[in-house]
């Protein structure tokens, strides 16, 4: 699509992006250094048209040690949808706020901060409870929080609940007579 | 749960701060005067909750059950996704106001708590307090899969899956969502249950005030009131 | 009128069948109101239930003596009005104790029980009771100006403050009736009468979505029980003193039974059909459009 | 932009904290409002959420696609088509499937008698909102046809998975059609008389014309989409702009409004379930009574989708509904992350517009702006 190859070819020179992945016609993902992040957002936003932050995420890729942040943008003029990818360091996760820019990025932020740790200076109410209360244990979105250990470990679970292996129950259901301990005549 | 490094984590250590409102602080009146507010000692009466008894004569009390049972006033709290299915309960189609059946906006005027499906732990301090201010034949009911054993929601980390671990419940309902007809059934069931002066639930909850409690501690982390809210 | 003893059983049973009345009574109106929404609706036994429930609680929380007082206060001034108002002309029975200047003191006792009730919502310190209470005054006390402009006006045209002697002055035909000879001042108490029945576009006060009911926030159990007892009692009274001062009296349970029905249906006719006004702009509404009616109902005559 | 608020002195005696929920009919589901208040003014207002939370993002990690399927329609309440529509649509580009024609009609069917009863629950809150229960219980009837149909077609009245990847669940009924028709017919005379009961009461008009006004510079800033955003002027709808599924065949109109309080508000959202009956004949006329309605599947029970990303959305009743998926080549999704229209425009916006308004509004400015929490905190 051209917008897309027309828009990084004009910031191509200035910033240093990579990871262009043209998922399809109106939807580009892209990446950038941390550094540049937000002043190439407030250029996307006052010249290139991209005026709607549609929300702002993390993905966690723990066995790289990294948060990619993404900031899903859109323009309503072409149509056009930019993803931008951001990364960060896992451990020591913090980035720049854009509340300045967009009201509801202050929400996200809040989001990303109870949900995963990720500090934004300056952003407001940042440390306020969003979602949870009382929230004693490491920020739960993140990959190495277990929650279903810690559902059974924190709330009373009922007895009688089974968990079964779709596969398992369905190799049973299925094809009976492979499983060692079939009923006779079960099907 | 893996022991991760204590960074990320929020500090319980520490107290849970306190409000701003709920601290003890001064408010000067309008005229001048200065007063002295605490808000955890003077908004809430500290005196325990006590067991009621029953009517002395049995035919009185039968009578109060009755007129109980056949007007159930239910607290306006939509506490899950099962409170889109209250709607139509309440509406023409099904019309539960011919059972004697009404919502009351607070907490004082209700007799029973419906908790409509999963509880958040968010939630389930609001319910607890909710729960505590109604006036005491009071009835809890469990509606969905979710207050049962956490139906779909059984390993998310903020919905409880054991709902009568924290308030005595009268009577659960099942179904992920239970249909209008579920909860017309379900209601009158326990309308049966309230003539046999079988739901007592407040005097049990009195009775193993301090089990529900630490359980109810045990989940809500930050306990910032008293621990029976009138 | 002299005084005998004989009248307070009288009065007392008077009250009795208004109760009765008025319980089935509201409980057809909620019927009607059900059955524009399409619904079956309550029995019309259920006030009955409730009030027995209500009676039969268990917790009773007080918040002082205040709080104790306000529903005792708004029932006082239930009674008060039916008691001081004669209920059926020409019925010894039904005459209570009405005297010559009755209509002054019933003019005092719609407003009394107003204002028990916001001292006793005001102690019980919960901020939903405080913003009704503060509704509640702006708009009765605006709502009663067209209302006394029209008391006024026909005090003048019969020339007393007695009621019974402006039924009396009614009877005979039905353009007889203050609505044929007056009907400005009509007019003018009406929007009184809709303005203070609690009912849409005017009930803000005990809205629930604007604010969880408003004064009676905190009451529960047997002060509940009193309250609706007043309210089943209250817009009676109200009613009778407009069927008596407008609309030629009752001169039999029958009359009264039906003309308290229609007067009463007017509000429910109007409450299901309008979304509510805001206080200041019911408030507007009624200086808009009650007092200078009422200016005019005076004038006229 | 965002803006501070104003900082209130709590102990100068002249402003009242006020709650505004979660226990409170005069709010939409289950959140807060914390409200100070000055008389009857609001100075400042800070929206709470969190009390439905239940992790739906953290849980559809740990499920595999297909069981993610049956839970994915529970993260909105009142419209669950809209999440299993996007969840299977997003699948669906990531593994290459192609859903047949069959199916995209009924999807779009499905999708549309959603629309129109989760707006008729909206038009039931409007009413309720300013006092006019007699609406609600109208409108909340003629919504449980819509209910029935739905369990005729699906067989379930809430949470209907249906929509899976790759087709839909089943054929349509015998005799829909026909059954669709009538209720849609009583929908529609059930519309005219809201409109003379509703929208030309002078009391309704008074009380919302110049309530939460959203100013047009205000729609970028605040992200604010779908209804909300056409009454203020800006002719956007997904469904034009970036058709899915069968919308590109479909005649409507998008409605707009200039006005952009909550009178225009309602009465776009009053146009567009006119606009949805419209569309709705047409589907009911035009779906192919023939051919396959589900795609040839891989094994779910091992299903490998390829790593990827993408995001999807749709035009919800409240605005842009958007589904973002990464995948890593597992059977587990790396991430999803749901895009709720709500969660601007309960948050931000609302907390914006409440600022100046009167108490007693507050519960109309909610319900104007059409916020279900549960697609915010998810």
């Amino acid at each position: 699509m051209s917008t897309a190859t027309d828009l990084l070819e004009r910031f191509g020179t200035n910033y240093r992006i990579s990871e262009v992945n043209e998922q399809k016609a109106d939807l580009t993902f892209f990446k950038v250094p941390k550094d540049q992040a937000v002043r190439l957002l407030r250029e996307l936003r006052d010249d290139a048209g991209y005026t709607h932050l549609a929300f702002l995420t993390n993905i966690d890729y723990i066995e790289r040690g990294i948060f990619t942040l993404n900031y899903m943008l859109h323009n309503y003029d072409t149509r056009h949808t930019l993803g931008m990818h951001v990364d960060l360091d896992r451990d020591n996760a913090e980035m720049e706020s854009i509340h300045n820019m967009w009201a509801q990025a202050a929400t996200y932020q809040r989001e990303l901060r109870e949900m995963y740790g990720i500090r934004f200076p300056g952003s407001p109410r940042l440390d306020d409870d969003f979602c949870l209360e009382g929230w004693d244990q490491i920020p739960p979105m993140r990959k190495e929080f277990d929650t279903a250990a810690f559902s059974l470990a924190r709330f009373y679970s009922r007895d009688g609940r089974g968990t079964e292996d779709p596969r398992e129950h369905m190799k049973q259901q299925l094809y009976p007579t492979h499983t060692d301990d079939a009923p006779e005549g079960g099907n | 749960m893996k022991d991760m490094d204590k960074s990320f984590k929020k500090d319980t250590e520490t107290e849970f701060p306190l409000r701003e409102e709920m601290r003890p602080h001064q408010v000067t009146a309008p005229d001048g005067q200065v007063i002295d507010i605490d808000p955890l000692q003077d908004y809430f009466c500290q005196e325990p909750p006590k067991v009621h008894a029953k009517s002395y004569f049995k035919i009185v009390e039968d009578f109060y059950n009755w007129a109980r049972a056949h007007s159930l006033w239910i607290l306006g709290f939509g506490t899950g996704c099962g409170a889109i299915e209250m709607r139509p309960l309440m509406t023409p189609r099904f019309d539960a106001y011919r059972y004697g059946i009404q919502w009351r906006p607070t907490p004082r005027q209700a007799n029973l708590l419906v908790i409509s499906g999963y509880l958040s732990v968010k939630t389930l301090k609001r319910a607890i307090r909710a729960y505590e201010q109604m006036p005491a034949p009071k009835y809890v009911v469990g509606l969905g899969s979710c207050t049962i054993n956490g139906g779909m929601y059984w390993d998310s980390y903020n919905t409880i899956n054991k709902f009568d671990e924290f308030l005595p419940v009268d009577l659960y309902i099942t179904g992920c969502m239970p249909r209008p007809e579920v909860l017309m059934a379900g209601v009158l069931e326990l309308k049966k249950k309230i003539k046999e002066g079988r739901a007592d639930g407040a005097n049990r909850y009195v009775e193993n005030f301090e089990w529900y409690k630490a359980n109810q501690k045990r989940v809500i982390k930050n306990w910032n009131m008293p621990d029976y809210n009138w | 009128m002299t005084f005998e003893w004989i009248q307070i059983p009288y009065a007392l049973l008077t009250v009795f069948i208004i109760l009765n009345y008025g319980m089935i009574m509201t409980a057809i109106m909620q019927k009607i109101g059900a059955r524009v929404g399409g619904r079956y609706g309550i029995p019309v036994w259920q006030n009955y239930i409730d009030l027995v429930k209500n009676w039969a609680l268990r917790t009773k929380i007080t918040h002082g003596v205040m709080f104790y007082l306000g529903p005792v206060f708004r029932l006082t001034g239930g009674l008060g009005l039916i008691l001081f108002v004669p209920t059926i002309y020409g019925s010894v029975m039904h005459q209570n104790f009405s005297y010559s200047g009755d209509l002054i003191l019933a003019l005092y006792f719609i407003f009394f029980g107003t204002l028990g009730m916001a001292l006793g919502a005001g102690e019980s310190g919960h901020p939903h009771s405080a913003i009704g209470v503060s509704r509640g005054l702006a708009q009765v006390t605006a709502a009663e100006l067209p209302l006394a402009l029209a008391v006024f006006s026909i005090s003048l045209q019969y020339q007393t403050l007695n009621i019974t002697e402006i039924v009396a002055a009614q009877q005979g035909s039905i353009f007889n009736w203050t609505l044929f000879t007056n009907p400005l001042a009509v007019i003018a108490a009406m929007f009184g009468f809709v303005g203070t029945m609690m009912r849409s576009p005017f009930d803000v006060v005990l809205a629930p979505q604007e604010i969880p009911i408003g004064p009676p926030t905190e009451y529960h159990s047997a002060y509940l029980a009193l309250m609706q007892t007043n309210r089943v009692i209250f817009p009676i009274a109200k009613t009778i003193i407009y069927m008596n001062l407008f609309f030629g009296g009752a001169t039999g349970w029958g009359a009264f039974a039906v003309k308290v029905f229609a007067l009463y249906f007017v509000t429910v006719f109007i409450g299901v059909v309008h979304p509510r006004f805001r206080v200041e702009q019911s408030i507007r509404f009624f200086l808009k459009w009650g007092l200078p009616v009422g200016i005019l109902a005076i004038m006229a005559v | 932009m965002f803006e501070p608020t104003p900082q209130v002195d709590l102990s100068s005696g002249k402003y009242l904290k006020l709650w505004q929920g979660p226990q409170h009919p005069g709010i939409t589901g289950n959140m807060a409002l914390e409200l100070t208040t000055m008389g009857d003014e609001i100075v400042d207002c800070k929206t709470h959420v969190g009390y439905l939370h239940r992790g739906f993002e953290k849980l559809m990690e740990r499920r595999t696609f297909i069981q993610n399927f049956p839970i994915v329609c529970r993260i909105a309440v009142p419209e669950p088509t809209f999440n299993e529509y996007l969840y299977a649509a997003v699948v669906e580009e990531l593994t290459g499937i192609e859903s047949p024609e069959r199916a995209e009609w009924i999807r779009t069917l499905n999708l549309e008698l959603m629309r129109l009863a989760s707006y008729l629950m909206w038009l039931g809150g409007i009413g309720a909102a300013f006092g006019q229960g007699t609406v609600y219980q109208w409108t909340v009837t003629h919504r449980d046809y819509i209910l029935d149909l739905f369990e005729e077609m699906t067989g379930a009245r809430v949470y209907h998975m249906y929509i899976v990847p790759g087709g839909v669940r089943g054929r349509l009924p015998e005799g829909f059609e026909e059954r669709c028709n009538d209720v849609l017919n009583r929908v529609e005379k059930l519309l005219f008389d809201v409109e003379k009961v509703l929208f030309n009461n002078f009391v309704f008009k008074k009380r919302t014309k110049g309530l939460g006004v959203i100013a047009p510079e205000m729609v970028d800033q605040y992200g604010i989409t779908g209804p909300n955003q056409r009454a203020a002027g800006f002719v956007r709808d997904l469904r034009r702009d970036a058709p899915y599924l069968v919308y590109d065949q479909l005649e409507f109109d998008v409605i707009t409004a200039t006005e952009s309080d909550a009178y225009a508000r309602s009465w776009v959202r009053y146009q567009e379930m006119h606009q949805g009956i419209r569309m709705l004949r047409q589907c009911l006329e035009r779906t192919p009574r023939e051919g396959p309605f589900q795609a040839r599947m891989p094994n779910v029970l091992h299903w490998e989708v390829p790593a990827g990303e993408t995001y999807v959305k749709a035009e919800c009743t409240r605005g842009e509904y958007g589904y973002y998926m990464v995948t890593d080549g597992s059977e587990y999704v790396r991430r999803v992350h749901v895009r709720g229209p709500s969660y601007t425009h309960a948050i931000a916006l609302m907390e914006k517009l409440a600022v100046g308004t009167n108490i007693a509004d507050t519960a109309g400015l909610m319900v104007s702006l059409h916020t279900y929490p549960p697609e915010i905190e998810r």
